[in-house]
């Protein structure tokens, strides 16, 4: 199929439509020079992919993405932003200076030349069939309590770790412990 | 729709997020881009499943362990960079390096 | 209906944890705690007992293995082994950080749930047998460890070694999943006995190779090889060293029962490509280790340095044999072996480091010089197990070796000898650092600025001269009587042949 | 080969046929019990060692005891040999090694028995003369031990019926030499003395090491008698290395009995007691070298085993007792002259053996034993009366002490032989087989020693008549208050001066010939000339000669000399007595080039210590050890300095040495650190980009291609 | 008390008894050091009477057989066993080794090192007596491998603890080091070096063992041996497992050029520690020859013999030479030791019947006299507090006793018949004349004839030694200094030795009755009589 036959594909450009702002929010993200806009296009960048799963048509793993991302984990930023004092103005060294973030760039691009040679190898244009309707919520729960239900309770434990571990770090104690060598 | 257009949007994304995490000097937004490569995951895990049409929606079920996952992430994270915060007044990650070679 | 026979370790664990967290939260004597911890960790080693003696029990029924959730929870004599592995090093951890904790005013209570926490999730990811499972039980692993790692919350030390084991953790959690996505996307399953079998057509996919890649090395992180190795030394320097105790062996372990379930298990039919990934993963990570280690003055960091270089040696058996497809049982018998000893001799190690820092208030090795003037005691412990880490008859540490250059020659080709000999230069190199502690310890004069009489008078505080005693005794017995390692680790290496390599 | 065989076969013939003709007992109990005879002077010595001090007279009286017993035991068996003859041979195994037996032994035969009553009857008479001489020493109780085990020694030494034995005697000799030459411990001359009697001995041992190992591995025993049995039955390997084994031997004979050059040590020796110079220059040590050959005679006279060793014997025998004669002449030391006179009658000995007379040699062992022991005990007793071994000391001692005096002048008779003195019968003999073995196979070596043998007889008397002139006549030059020796020291004297006169008188040719019936009653056939009467023309030429020196001696040392008159520096007959024989010690002869090598012992002794000793013990050692911990130790060291990890290693035991070595990690490491640093100032991102370029390369690595 | 033999237990017990006593020394005090001798001193004299039982019960018709011996199984999964048992062969090395240990805690009863601390010094000696008896009667490559190493630690702490802290100058890399942390590293790595190879030598040989007869792997020395009889382990691979077992063994012998690290650590040890290292442990280099390389690799052996005849030459007249430039004195008998070690690899190398009892009857020889050398050395050092030869001097006028101790050890090592030194020496010259048919004769008689010339430079720097040491004039500092001689506690350490020098060297058959029938069956099954 020729790239003329894609173009002619309206899911393509529904695709494109939701996938080219996702992904230049996410290039916001890590190179920003303001901290709170770098958050804002994460929230962004996670809504694209939100909106990406909808037209896959995995409606639940959308909305809670924009229910856990865009609700709560944002705000953690946020407050973690607050409270680390950043600056909320346009600052220039929110990043390395160039010499280290050529490196970088290059890095990351070969990881995604790696990636993008075996996708491509792999998939060639095998098409994805575009879902008539929606997952029901209903099957994944099941199967969340059914098939899956250990790591559905050892997740719990890893939230409630992170949980408490995270207030015992994060508190200021009445009294810090004295450095220790 | 193909399919690799998906998953080079994912690979696509994990690498900006790698670069993020290779670059950015403020702790938290380091962290923002571990976010960005664990839902350039999702975007793979997502797609497969509809591209397998899974009867199973494993890959879903996997998304949201992911994203359950990324939010506890995101809690010990922000956690820490408040202690180092609390100590340091700076939460830049290359000022860590009171331990050499 | 669940077989509740078999998850009942799990289970009590649980209830454990969560009566530590009740306990912390009722008593004023955070010690109790602890002692609820211990006594969850007793309970939980019986079920798993049960389970491996069940044929031999009476009213016991159904032997090994036991599977649960279409073969995505499976209960068999390798997962067994491990399970006691985390109970053991749980335990040991628990015992030196009490006095440890206690002497500097730290949050107690939550320390011992995160610490059974992690462990609780080493007992899951050795009987999980798909990703998802596998991987969060890896995440209660790894997320207590970063918050542990920076409970000394006064000490920036300790703040930088949870970001950094944390970030890097993170990129590596990432890396895996990024792995598996992949392998879920190509094959259409993550269930290990259904990726086991994965049509000959999938097996030279790129893709497949690339998922099975990054996976493995996803895993390196957590048990400190190359290319993950880096954060290790700053972590065992930074984080309180009870929680490098358990990072070093527990966290270390579990790392383990990733890799080998997912070579095994998952990966057979590809051996021929993810052994020589780790033939070299191991090369790399000993030599580094150990040549790097040579230089380090702070004995922490040298334990890091040679937990890598450890890291290599476990690995170098059944990198080896994957890669000239020899006989695996073999090397991962060899393999569970190491694991074992290393992990009794590695917490007596940082036991007696623990000991002995209390005291001089100084992990640097320079500061320990003539310790044996003024405890002969702690001296001699010493000995035994840096000397043991070393692999020196008739300290437990002889096997090891001993078992890792069996496994490696008995792969009888050029990867097996290589990888042996490199093996063996290392392990002199590995001596020359080891000897140089111990030499430190016994033949050095004592600085001035030591108050010799003042350490004299100190002694070692009950837990902790528990737990020594334990893994004392142990290094020896199992020096002298390696059987008792042998037996469990050909035990444990019967799912090989279940598996059918 | 072939030819070897065909030989074989003639000499086992030949011997077959001598066999028959020995006829002799096993000499029952006597012979039985004869291992006493080695045993009782061994436990003696330690005794005294032990309980010397506290037994009456502080040891000698033991000490004596056992060379007497040991002296009757010996006339025992000698008169018993005598009657009907003795071959008995025993042995108790010890241990046996592969086939190998090793066993202590004692054969009893003449050879045997003859030194068992010189050893006796000699050492006795010495052992009592010591303790008037040795009388207030310190250690005299340690000296008694000592030289009981010396006696002991040598008789385990004559006592072996195998090699093991022999060489076990052999080294007891050796050793307990080096404790009583160095007697005087506290001067460091006689240690060396000692030192180098004892190396000079075991550089031959070694030889000899390696002659036993060889013919006792060629012949597959180490039994002397089993040896020359497999030797007739033709079933060795021997006659394939007899040669060596034959040289090596006889090497080791040489350093025992100091022939040149191995005669280097047995000069120095004279720095122990007299007693002891007496004993070994007598009857002990230096003839164990003579008794050696002696004993493997069966070996030796057979060419087809030996080779050509005999001529060599001859040559080695015939130099030494030439070059030692001369020596003799310019010593002012006079035990010195007489050590010099031993080892020349020593090459009479071995010159015999080597021209085929057994008996001839044996025979001057037999009377040198007495007169040499005479000499020294005499020479000893003026020593002990002047204080000094100088003859520039002496002079116009006869009627000092005129016991020593006669017995002196007895002695000197017959070591020149004078008929009818004991020396005159037994060098009479050894230069007849001279003469009859030159005439039989004239090469050039028999007629050598022919000449040799009667030039030495002039030299003889040429020196010995110096010293008696010089020693006995003329005036007193010392300083000391001459006097005779007490009793205990002159009977012995007279004794000896006795055996010194008869003893001739027991071989003469066609009249008595019982010692020819005692050494060749042996196991195995000696085959020599038997002469049926004496050589008058040889004697009608030596005697002469003799006579001719001891006047040329006396005119030039004698009281009546005229050469004093030329010889010190033109002053006239108003010179005193004193200068006199002085002046004449040192102004005769001196002949350019001859006086300085003969003061010099022919620079060979600075050869040895100066070629050979300075070198080992100085340079080449010391090389060695430079080598050793520069070279051989280099390499661990080095690599320890180079190599990062063995660096380490010695660093684990020395920082300072090691720095060097963490500078170069810490820098390497460092560098990579800093390479990083550049790009990822934060040292997390270090390692995050580490780890991911490590996966992209694993990838690279594995997927990709 | 046989049945207590022939169970195996009374052999284990020796092995075991001394780990007992350090265990029950670690529990007493340091202070009641009355109690920590009495303890070391019944430990080792119950294992030395329980030897000394063992040799009265000992089967001296079959010798060749494995006696009193256990096989329990240790280790199922590589079917390594704890098999014990003594033959010939061993026999004397296990006697040696119990009384070496017993004298050495006679002899510290008033000789304590600084730092002053018997507990841990014994502790150390018993767990050396465990390991050098066990490696004698251990009949399974890893358990010998085991005992081989458990050696290394306590000889390691010796010389570090109570070595000396004079200053070594390292020549080539100057650096300036104590000489105790010089000597014991340098041990240290120089032993556990070979011993890693030897220790691949011993993997390569059990796998392959699985080729051959009904295919079980084993690492059973007996089995092994058997095997290598057949002719198995030959070609590239016999060459390199051998070579590996040569690392091992030659460097604890110690053969040149590996000997480096013996005369550093005789001189730095402790007087306990160098006799133990020079009486027994170098035996361990030695006796592994015996026991494993020639009857495992009887082909290989043919093969080195003559690198190891050529070595063992070398390391004789070297020895010697080193010696004569020495003027400490216990530097000289260590490098004495190089020499005389020499002579009994000679014997080996010759691979002959007469050749191994040489170096069987040698290596007892040196251990007893080059043991009592050390005491000698380390009395005086005592007393002088100098082991400078030239500092000395007049020793028979100072100390008699102790000048007649020495002379006669002095006159044993240098080989003088009639003492137990001389058999070794004569007997390996005697089997060099004739080596094993098919090694080259021409070779191992130019060998028998250097080595004969080594003996004269043996003799030559012994003598050399008594001259500096007991003859002469005292000089004044020592005259003043009143020295006291030979004490009780000496006499009673040194007499058994004295008595076994003379004893054995009167009656070799002492040893020669317990080898014999042993070593010659031991050649003829490898190398088919000889």
């Amino acid at each position: 199929m020729t790239i003329g036959d894609w173009l002619t594909e309206a899911a393509n450009w529904v695709f494109l439509f939701l996938a080219v702002p996702t992904f230049v929010a996410s290039l916001m993200v890590v190179s920003s020079k303001n901290v709170v806009r770098a958050v804002l296009y994460l929230v962004i960048a996670l809504g694209g992919s939100a909106a990406l799963f909808l037209m896959l048509g995995s409606e639940f793993v959308g909305w809670t993405i924009v229910l856990v991302y865009i609700g709560a984990v944002i705000i953690l930023f946020l407050i973690g932003i607050m409270i680390t004092r950043a600056p909320l103005t346009k600052s220039v060294d929110l990043s390395h200076p160039i010499s280290a973030r050529a490196p970088a760039a290059l890095l990351s691009v070969l990881l995604f030349g790696v990636m993008a040679w075996a996708v491509v190898q792999s998939f060639g244009l095998e098409t994805i069939p575009f879902p008539d309707e929606a997952t029901s919520t209903g099957e994944i729960g099941v199967s969340i309590f059914t098939l899956w239900v250990v790591p559905f309770e050892v997740m719990s434990f890893v939230l409630l770790a992170a949980l408490i571990g995270g207030i015992a770090l994060a508190r200021r104690d009445e009294a810090p412990a004295e450095r220790q060598p | 729709m193909t399919i690799i257009q998906w998953i080079l949007l994912g690979s696509a994304m994990f690498s900006v997020g790698l670069y993020g995490v290779l670059t950015r000097r403020n702790a938290v937004l380091v962290l923002a881009s571990v976010e960005i490569m664990l839902s350039a995951v999702n975007i793979n895990l997502v797609a497969f499943d509809t591209y397998l049409a899974d009867p199973a929606f494993t890959g879903q079920i996997f998304a949201l362990f992911v994203i359950a996952l990324a939010a506890a992430e995101v809690g010990i994270g922000i956690a820490i960079v408040l202690m180092i915060f609390r100590n340091r007044h700076s939460a830049d990650v290359d000022e860590l390096d009171l331990m050499r070679y | 209906m669940i077989d509740y026979h078999a998850v009942l370790p799990e289970i009590i664990l649980a209830i454990t944890v969560l009566a530590v967290l009740a306990t912390d939260l009722v008593t004023k004597d955070k010690y109790y705690a602890a002692v609820v911890g211990m006594v969850g960790l007793f309970a939980t080693m019986i079920p798993v007992l049960t389970l491996a003696l069940c044929d031999d029990l009476a009213g016991c029924s159904g032997g090994l293995p036991r599977e649960l959730f279409g073969g995505s929870y499976v209960v068999d004599q390798y997962a067994l082994v491990l399970k006691a592995v985390f109970i053991f090093a749980a335990f040991i951890a628990l015992l030196l950080a009490v006095s440890y904790l206690e002497s500097d005013r730290y949050y107690e209570g939550e320390f011992y749930f995160l610490l059974l926490a992690a462990a609780l999730g080493g007992m899951v990811m050795s009987s999980s047998r798909d990703f998802l499972t596998l991987i969060v039980g890896l995440e209660l692993v790894s997320g207590p460890g970063f918050l542990l790692a920076g409970w000394r919350k006064g000490d920036e030390r300790s703040n930088e070694a949870a970001l950094k084991f944390f970030i890097i953790g993170v990129t590596g959690l990432a890396l895996l999943l990024m792995g598996v996505s992949l392998l879920y996307g190509i094959t259409g399953t993550q269930l290990f006995a259904d990726l086991a079998n994965t049509p000959e057509a999938i097996l030279d996919e790129p893709v497949f190779a690339l998922g099975v890649l990054f996976v493995l090395l996803g895993f390196t992180f957590k048990v400190s090889a190359v290319p993950f190795h880096v954060w290790t030394p700053d972590v065992y320097e930074g984080a309180p060293t009870p929680v490098s105790a358990w990072l070093s062996v527990g966290s270390k372990a579990a790392g383990f029962v990733g890799l080998l379930t997912v070579s095994y298990l998952a990966f057979p039919q590809v051996s021929y490509l993810w052994g020589p990934a780790l033939w070299l993963a191991a090369i790399l990570s000993m030599t580094v280790g150990n040549f790097v280690a040579i230089q380090q003055t702070n004995v922490l960091r040298l334990l890091g340095y040679s937990s890598i270089g450890h890291a290599g040696f476990i690995l170098a058996p059944f990198g080896a044999a994957a890669a000239a497809g020899a006989d695996l049982q073999q090397a991962f018998a060899a393999s569970v072996t190491y694991l074992i000893i290393y992990a009794v001799m590695n917490l007596g190690a940082f036991g007696v480091v623990i000991a002995v820092g209390t005291r001089v208030k100084s992990y640097e090795l320079a500061d320990w010089a003539g310790m044996y003037r003024w405890s002969a005691g702690l001296a001699i412990l010493v000995g035994a197990f840096f000397l043991s880490l070393a692999g020196i008859p008739p300290l437990a540490g002889w096997f090891a070796k001993l078992a890792m250059f069996s496994a490696t020659i008995g792969v009888g080709d050029a990867w097996g000898y290589s990888i042996a000999v490199v093996a063996a230069v290392n392990a002199v190199v590995a001596l020359v650092y080891y000897t140089k502690v111990v030499k430190t310890a016994f033949f050095d004069p004592v600085p001035e600025t030591v108050d010799v009489a003042a350490l004299e008078a100190m002694d070692v505080a009950p837990p902790t001269q528990l737990a020594l005693g334990i893994t004392g005794v142990l290094v020896l017995v199992l020096g002298v009587f390696p059987g008792l390692v042998t037996t469990l680790a050909e035990f444990s290496s019967e799912v090989v042949t279940a598996v059918g390599l | 080969m072939p030819a070897v065989v065909a030989e074989l076969s003639r000499v086992a013939v030949f011997l077959q046929e001598n066999v028959e003709q020995i006829d002799a007992g096993d000499g029952g109990w006597l012979a039985a019990y004869a291992w006493l005879i080695p045993v009782v002077p061994m436990i003696v010595a330690f005794l005294i060692l032990f309980f010397g001090k506290y037994s009456p007279w502080k040891g000698w009286g033991m000490a004596t005891a056992a060379l007497g017993f040991v002296a009757v035991y010996g006339t025992a068996l000698a008169v018993a040999n005598l009657r009907d003859g003795i071959i008995a041979e025993f042995s108790v195994n010890i241990g046996d090694v592969g086939t190998f037996a090793i066993e202590w032994g004692w054969v009893v035969d003449g050879l045997s028995i003859l030194m068992f009553f010189l050893v006796g009857v000699v050492g006795f008479l010495v052992f009592v003369y010591a303790n008037g001489y040795m009388k207030g020493d310190a250690r005299y109780t340690w000296f008694f031990a000592s030289f009981t085990l010396f006696a002991g020694g040598m008789l385990v030494l004559v006592s072996a019926p195998n090699f093991i034995q022999l060489i076990v005697g052999w080294e007891l000799v050796g050793v307990s030499s080096y404790l009583l030459i160095g007697h005087y411990w506290e001067d460091m001359d006689n240690i060396d003395a000692a030192n180098k009697a004892f190396m000079t001995n075991k550089v031959a041992d070694a030889a000899l090491f390696i002659g036993a190992v060889i013919m006792s591995l060629s012949a597959g025993t180490f039994q002397f008698s089993e040896i020359f049995t497999r030797m007739i039955d033709g079933q060795t390997v021997l006659a394939q290395f007899g040669f060596w084994a034959g040289l090596a031997i006889f090497i080791g004979a040489m350093g025992k009995s100091a022939q040149f050059p191995f005669h280097v040590w047995l000069p120095d020796a004279m720095a122990g007691p007299t007693p002891v110079s007496a004993l070994m220059h007598a009857a002990t040590m230096v003839t164990a070298g003579v008794y050696l050959i002696a004993r493997l005679f069966p070996f030796y006279q057979l060419p087809e085993f030996s080779g050509s060793m005999r001529t060599i014997i001859v040559v080695v025998g015939a130099v030494t007792l030439l070059f030692m004669g001369l020596l003799a002449i310019v010593q002012d030391d006079i035990k010195r002259v007489l050590a010099y006179s031993t080892v020349s009658q020593l090459g009479y000995m071995v010159a015999a053996l080597g021209v085929g007379a057994y008996t001839a040699g044996l025979f001057h062992l037999f009377t040198h034993a007495f007169f040499k022991a005479l000499l020294f005990l005499a020479a000893g007793s003026i020593i002990h009366a002047v204080h000094s071994n100088n003859m520039s000391d002496m002079g116009g001692l006869r009627k000092y002490m005129p016991v020593t005096f006669w017995t002196f002048l007895i002695g000197t008779a017959a070591l020149v032989g004078i008929f009818p003195f004991a020396g005159f019968w037994s060098k009479d003999e050894i230069i007849a087989s001279a003469y009859f073995n030159a005439s039989n196979n004239p090469e050039f070596a028999a007629w050598f020693m022919v000449v040799l043998s009667i030039v030495g007889a002039f030299i003889t008397a040429f020196y010995m008549a110096r010293v008696v002139s010089l020693t006995f006549f003329g005036t007193y030059l010392g300083d000391a208050k001459p006097h005779e020796s007490p009793a205990i020291m002159t009977v012995p004297l007279v004794a000896l001066a006795a055996a010194a006169t008869t003893a001739g008188l027991l071989n003469i040719p066609g009249l008595t010939e019982v010692f020819t019936e005692w050494v060749t009653t042996r196991a195995f056939p000696i085959v020599e000339h038997h002469f049926t009467e004496p050589e008058y023309f040889l004697i009608a030429i030596v005697t002469p000669v003799v006579l001719l020196s001891l006047f040329i001696g006396w005119r030039l040392f004698g009281p009546s000399s005229e050469l004093h008159y030329t010889s010190t520096s033109g002053e006239a007959a108003d010179v005193s007595a004193p200068e006199r024989s002085v002046a004449v010690e040192r102004d005769t002869f001196r002949i350019p080039v001859l006086y300085p090598l003969l003061e010099n012992k022919y620079y060979i002794d600075d050869l040895y210590m100066n070629g050979i000793v300075r070198p080992t013990m100085g340079p080449i050692a010391d090389a060695t050890l430079w080598v050793d911990m520069n070279v051989v130790d280099a390499v661990p060291n080095l690599t320890a300095g180079v190599a990062k990890h063995a660096a380490a290693a010695v660093g684990v035991i020395d920082d300072n040495a090691v720095d060097g070595v963490y500078n170069v990690a810490g820098a390497t490491t460092g560098a990579i650190g800093g390479f990083l640093r550049q790009f990822f100032p934060g040292r997390v991102q270090q390692y995050v980009a580490l780890s991911f370029a490590g996966v992209v390369i694993f990838a690279a690595l594995f997927v990709i291609f | 008390m046989q049945e207590f033999f022939d169970s195996g237990w009374g052999l284990s017990l020796i092995v075991f008894l001394p780990l007992v006593g350090a265990l029950v020394l670690a529990l007493i005090p340091r202070r009641f050091e009355a109690g920590i001798k009495w303890t070391a001193l019944i430990t080792t004299g119950v294992t030395l009477v329980l030897a000394g039982i063992m040799v009265l019960l000992f089967d001296y018709s079959a010798t060749a057989e494995f006696q009193f011996g256990a096989d329990l199984s240790w280790i199922e999964t590589i079917n390594a066993n704890f098999h014990i048992g003594v033959d010939g062969i061993s026999l004397p090395m296990v006697v040696l080794s119990t009384l070496i240990m017993f004298l050495s805690v006679i002899y510290s009863w008033d000789h304590w090192p600084e730092p002053h601390n018997p507990k841990l010094l014994m502790m150390l000696a018993m767990l050396l007596a465990t390991g050098m008896t066990g490696t004698f009667v251990a009949l399974d490559l890893i358990l010998f491998f085991v005992f081989f190493e458990v050696v290394l630690l306590p000889m390691y702490f010796m010389i570090g603890i109570w070595g000396d802290t004079g200053i070594r100058k390292v020549p080539v890399v100057n650096w300036e080091i104590e000489m105790r942390l010089y000597a014991s590293i340098k041990f240290f790595l120089f032993t556990l070096a070979g011993s890693a190879f030897m220790l691949l030598g011993f993997l390569a040989l059990y796998f392959a063992s699985g080729d051959y007869g009904e295919g079980i792997r084993t690492f059973d020395i007996v089995e092994l041996s058997a095997l290598g009889a057949t002719g198995a382990f030959v070609g590239t691979f016999g060459f390199w497992v051998f070579a590996a077992l040569f690392a091992g063994f030659a460097v604890k012998v110690p053969m040149w050029p590996l000997h480096t690290w013996l005369p550093d650590a005789h001189t730095a040890a402790p007087t306990i520690g160098s006799v133990i290292l020079a009486a027994v442990l170098l035996k361990l280099g030695t006796y592994g020859f015996i026991r494993i390389a020639l009857p495992i690799l009887p082909g290989e052996a043919r093969n080195w013999a003559w690198f190891i005849g050529v070595l063992a030459v070398i390391g004789i007249i070297y020895g010697s030479l080193a010696c004569l430039a020495q003027s400490d004195v216990k530097r000289l008998i260590a490098y004495s030791s190089v020499g005389h070690m020499g002579f009994v690899m000679l014997g080996i190398a010759t691979l002959t019947a007469i050749g191994i009892n040489a170096a069987i009857i040698g290596m007892v020889a040196h251990g007893l006299i080059t043991g009592l050398l050390f005491f000698v050395a380390g009395s005086m050092a005592h007393r002088y507090h100098t082991r400078e030869m030239p500092r000395m001097g007049g020793q028979m006028t100072l100390m008699p006793r102790m000048g007649v101790v020495l002379g006669l050890a002095a006159m044993a090592s240098l080989g003088l018949p009639a003492l137990a030194g001389f058999w070794g020496e004569f007997m390996s010259l005697l089997a060099s004349f004739n080596p094993l048919p098919g090694l080259s004769t021409s070779l191992f008689r130019t060998l028998m004839v250097t080595a004969a010339v080594g003996t004269v430079l043996t003799a030559g720097y012994m003598l050399w030694m008594l001259r500096s040491v007991n003859f002469g004039k005292p000089s004044g500092e020592w005259v003043s200094a009143q020295l006291k001689d030979v004490g009780t506690y000496e006499w009673i350490a040194w007499a058994p030795l004295v008595l076994l020098i003379i004893a054995i060297g009167l009656y070799p058959k002492i040893v020669f009755g317990a080898t014999n029938d042993a070593v010659i069956n031991l050649v003829t099954s490898a190398f088919g009589g000889g």
